[in-house]
């Protein structure tokens, strides 16, 4: 699936609650199966420290495409987290870079997004984008 | 404890005076808003809101230096406010009542000021391990620049300052003790009489961070006789930007100016300044006018309530919810000292505070989160964050009610 | 001049912004409220009021903390107010927008912090002689603290900045140049883009001192290339108690923090601080969140109307004024720049200023006498102070009428 | 005329007027014909300092009796001293340190007496008394 695919697929999924109480529920779940990073890759550079949550982020290459695992203290960040992986993760570097990720404003995540949000889920998506970069570049 | 809840509940006519705060009638993610982070900032009465309103409707002008009506009204009202304040901290002058920007902007002019001719290499500041930010970075930026030793009064388990071990930090090179009168985290109320009392047997000053204090106790500083005494009126049910810096005459006198400009001065040339009286020294530019206006309005209103009944109601609350809360499993409650004010610390055991707040955010149910701006008391109890609960006089216990049925939920949610 | 009046006059609706600043139906001493003291702070509109009033009764929080909806919303909003704020200096960043109390405390902040490490002794400082006192008060003392020199560029009889000795101020101890961007007594519009590219050329940073400047002119910072620039809200139509200090990001990164405390940390421990981002770092306590919001709600009012129709006929008040006023019998005007905002100082020979702004006052009209905080400048005129009328876009031709009038009715009873 | 006997009379002096500027008006006359400070005697020490005008006040015992003298560079300020000094001149100190000085708020003169204006009357009347007190020491 492309990156849209899986954005669409997730607003989908996210219509599907009634309140956002359900959503958090959701959350939750998707933080509790998310593919975890190694122990080994829980190092202070790949910390993302976020005001109140902070989160653990490692980006291999394999075959041309990133995948992406990480770890957060908080299981909502770590749901939040787990969302962007599944979006992003297994996309060749440049398709990270082009996406829009417009699923973030149509399921309402984005009043998580503003500047000073303790969670920083803004960091997160540009440290993934960076990362991105960083592979486009070496290639 | 039924029977003292009726009791003392029935002092407050809480019914009419939530009507006073417009905010608490206000729906949050659909929900009606129940606001327990009154430690981080007070709501205002529609009293003081209204001050403000009249102000910039009807009587803005700029102070101190106009002939003109409007100005000479506003600055008999803007005195008349220092004086409320004055008469409410029962300080002995008007002029003892220095006007800031907030609590940690009376900390740092008191830092600066006092370091001038005060500290020198080698001496030493006294503060306590559960200070707020605002009363650690002023005197650990001072002790940096004056290579001065900044020493910590540490605290118990529960929450309380050992007073022994702060008599034996005290040396002969201690030059001030800052200390605050209550923990905004723990809600711990501190034996600062006995401070001071202790502070002065060795002729060192005390300035008391009384940001907590004010909104839930009376306070008399010449009772107390600390030599400083700061708070901001946010967190009294006053408006943003304005804050107090209450010295003894004899050290305002004393100290230096800090922030310097119009107003400050008597007279000016570009070789020599010569500094106006108190408290104009110490405040420079063009006051917040509508601030001190809306503060005294503040200490207008819950003076017409009445401190007593409201430290009585929230004690009340306090019982009531940390009964409650204890009954949580896993729950435990940060700050245990036999005197607090309404204010509970939690952390559920394996789970992130900012979880358990995001989900009662959802629920409309307002509290804090994080390490509440005291990170080295984090560290004491060696946790990231706590959950904060902080009650005013316009909360109720049927809100706790609600607060604790919730938590229960999103505890259950997030196991 | 009659042509040019109807021509301009008709690009503003002066009755409609009139009935937007409340205030403006005031009577004083039974008489319409005639409000020439602009300079001193200006009156608010209602769209401002109502932004102060909505945050109270419906958002009040404390931001940048909380997990909680309302604290999130507020942070929200005061953030947009900064980038208001910065898309209004045309600035890069919004970070390079730091909230303060207003221009004074931005100064003291700026020389305060600018001391730390570019100051050593035999330094120079270069100010002008028609600074608010704001403006060389701050650079006085830190002279005075680093043993540091204090120059000062010269004006001429009109008023004007005379360049060529400015230039000659100028030396390669000199570090930073700091001057008002427009006169509060004067009303000299000083040619500070100029001012910069010599600066600059030499490699000194410059401050400009906005405070007389942002209501009246639209002030682009990238195009002046200034280092830094300070402004207060209160003058500028907004709240009292809030202001700006403008830094480039390059400049705002190397400064160490003035006031430190609550939010301008990243992390805490008793041994070691480590400081936040911009613009945090330098934005200590609780801010003044009424006062970003209503400050912005200031700037959004004024670009509805358009900064350069208000300064095209507040030029048109200006030239009326000038003309009418330079007809009176021994009244003299201080100041007389090319370039000049709607600012005017007199003296009548022979008579105290206190004793016309007192009988103005009778009859409901508020100008500001005295020494305007500008001293220096006093002694240079050999005056002991001046009346000063400063006009708004809201005042009127006919307003003036009444003035002038009324002002030889006031030095005939005095003579 | 004992002091509060003159405060009476100023008190009726100043009802006959309509306005505030009918009663600057007899301010400024008064003000005008005001028994004058020698010159000599104007020296910093006898100098009230306001932030917008100043007054020097000079003061000798005669028979038992204060006689102030005055100046000011504001014409009004003079006037309100030129009042101060008809009520309290040609009295004996006691009487000056027991006078109540009603007048002041009777006539409307209190708006300049806040404690921040900037003619400083307060500053004045304070002087005239203290001056008294010196007085009553020394006999
Ligand atoms: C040119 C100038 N600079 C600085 C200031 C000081 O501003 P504030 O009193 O708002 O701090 C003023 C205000 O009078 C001014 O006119
Ligand atoms: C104990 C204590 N001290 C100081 C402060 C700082 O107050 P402000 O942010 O109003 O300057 C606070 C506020 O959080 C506080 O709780």
């Amino acid at each position: 699936m492309t990156i849209e695919e899986i954005e669409n697929e997730i607003v989908e999924e996210f219509e599907m609650f009634e309140d956002w109480m359900q959503r958090y529920e959701h959350l939750i779940d998707l933080g509790k199966s998310m593919p975890m990073i190694e122990e080994k890759n829980k190092t202070e550079d790949k910390l993302i420290k976020g005001c109140q949550s902070q989160v653990w982020m490692h980006s291999e290459l394999k075959d041309g495409k990133i995948v992406y695992t990480a770890d957060s203290d908080a299981i909502i960040t770590k749901g939040m987290v787990a969302l962007m992986i599944r979006v992003l993760s297994n996309h060749t570097p440049q398709e990270i870079i082009d996406s829009k990720l417009d699923f973030i404003e149509k399921i309402g995540l984005t009043k998580h997004l503003s500047p000073t949000r303790s969670n920083g889920l803004l960091s997160m998506i540009k440290q993934m984008k960076l990362d991105a970069i960083a592979y486009a570049a070496k290639s | 404890m039924t029977e003292l809840k009726t009791s003392t509940s029935l002092l407050l006519n809480i019914e009419a005076i939530r009507a006073d705060f417009p905010i608490l009638s206000r729906k949050v993610n659909g929900k009606q808003l129940i606001y327990f982070d009154n430690g981080a900032t007070a709501q205002k009465p529609v009293s003081v809101i209204d001050a403000i309103d009249t102000y910039y409707k009807n009587q803005n002008a700029n102070i101190h230096r106009g002939v003109h009506t409007l100005s000479q009204e506003i600055t008999v009202a803007y005195e008349n406010a220092r004086t409320t304040i004055q008469k409410h901290l029962n300080a002995k002058h008007a002029h003892e009542i220095v006007f800031t920007s907030g609590t940690t902007a009376s900390v740092n002019l008191l830092a600066s000021s006092f370091a001038k001719k005060n500290i020198q290499a080698g001496d030493e500041i006294i503060i306590s391990a559960m200070e707020h930010h605002s009363n650690i970075l002023p005197w650990q930026q001072l002790c940096e620049e004056k290579d001065a030793l900044l020493k910590i009064i540490p605290i118990s388990k529960e929450g309380e300052l050992i007073i022994d071990e702060f008599e034996k930090l005290i040396s002969n090179k201690t030059k001030i003790i800052a200390v605050t009168h209550i923990s905004n985290t723990l809600g711990t109320i501190n034996p600062i009489k006995k401070i001071i009392a202790i502070a002065h047997s060795k002729n060192i000053p005390v300035m008391i961070d009384g940001a907590q204090a004010v909104p839930h106790t009376a306070v008399d500083v010449q009772e107390l006789d600390c030599d400083f005494y700061v708070f901001s009126g946010h967190k009294l049910f006053g408006p943003t930007g304005v804050g107090v810096l209450y010295g003894k005459e004899k050290w305002l006198n004393e100290l230096p100016p800090y922030q310097v400009g119009g107003g400050t001065i008597k007279t000016v040339t570009f070789e020599k300044t010569e500094y106006a009286d108190l408290p104009l020294k110490f405040e420079a530019g063009t006051p917040h006018i509508a601030g001190g206006i809306g503060l005294a309005a503040a200490i207008d209103y819950i003076n017409t309530i009445g401190l007593e009944k409201i430290a009585a109601y929230e004690h009340e609350l306090l019982l009531y919810a940390t009964d409650a809360l204890q009954k949580i499993d896993g729950l435990k409650i940060i700050g245990t000292a036999k005197n607090k004010v309404s204010v509970i610390s939690f952390i559920v055991e394996g789970l992130h505070p900012f979880d358990i707040g995001t989900l009662l955010d959802q629920m409309g149910i307002a509290v804090r989160t994080g390490h509440h701006c005291t990170q080295p008391l984090m560290q004491f109890y060696g946790v990231p964050g706590t959950i904060r609960a902080s009650f005013a006089f316009y909360n109720t216990k049927q809100e706790i009610d609600e607060f604790v049925k919730t938590l229960m939920r999103v505890i259950n949610m997030l196991k």
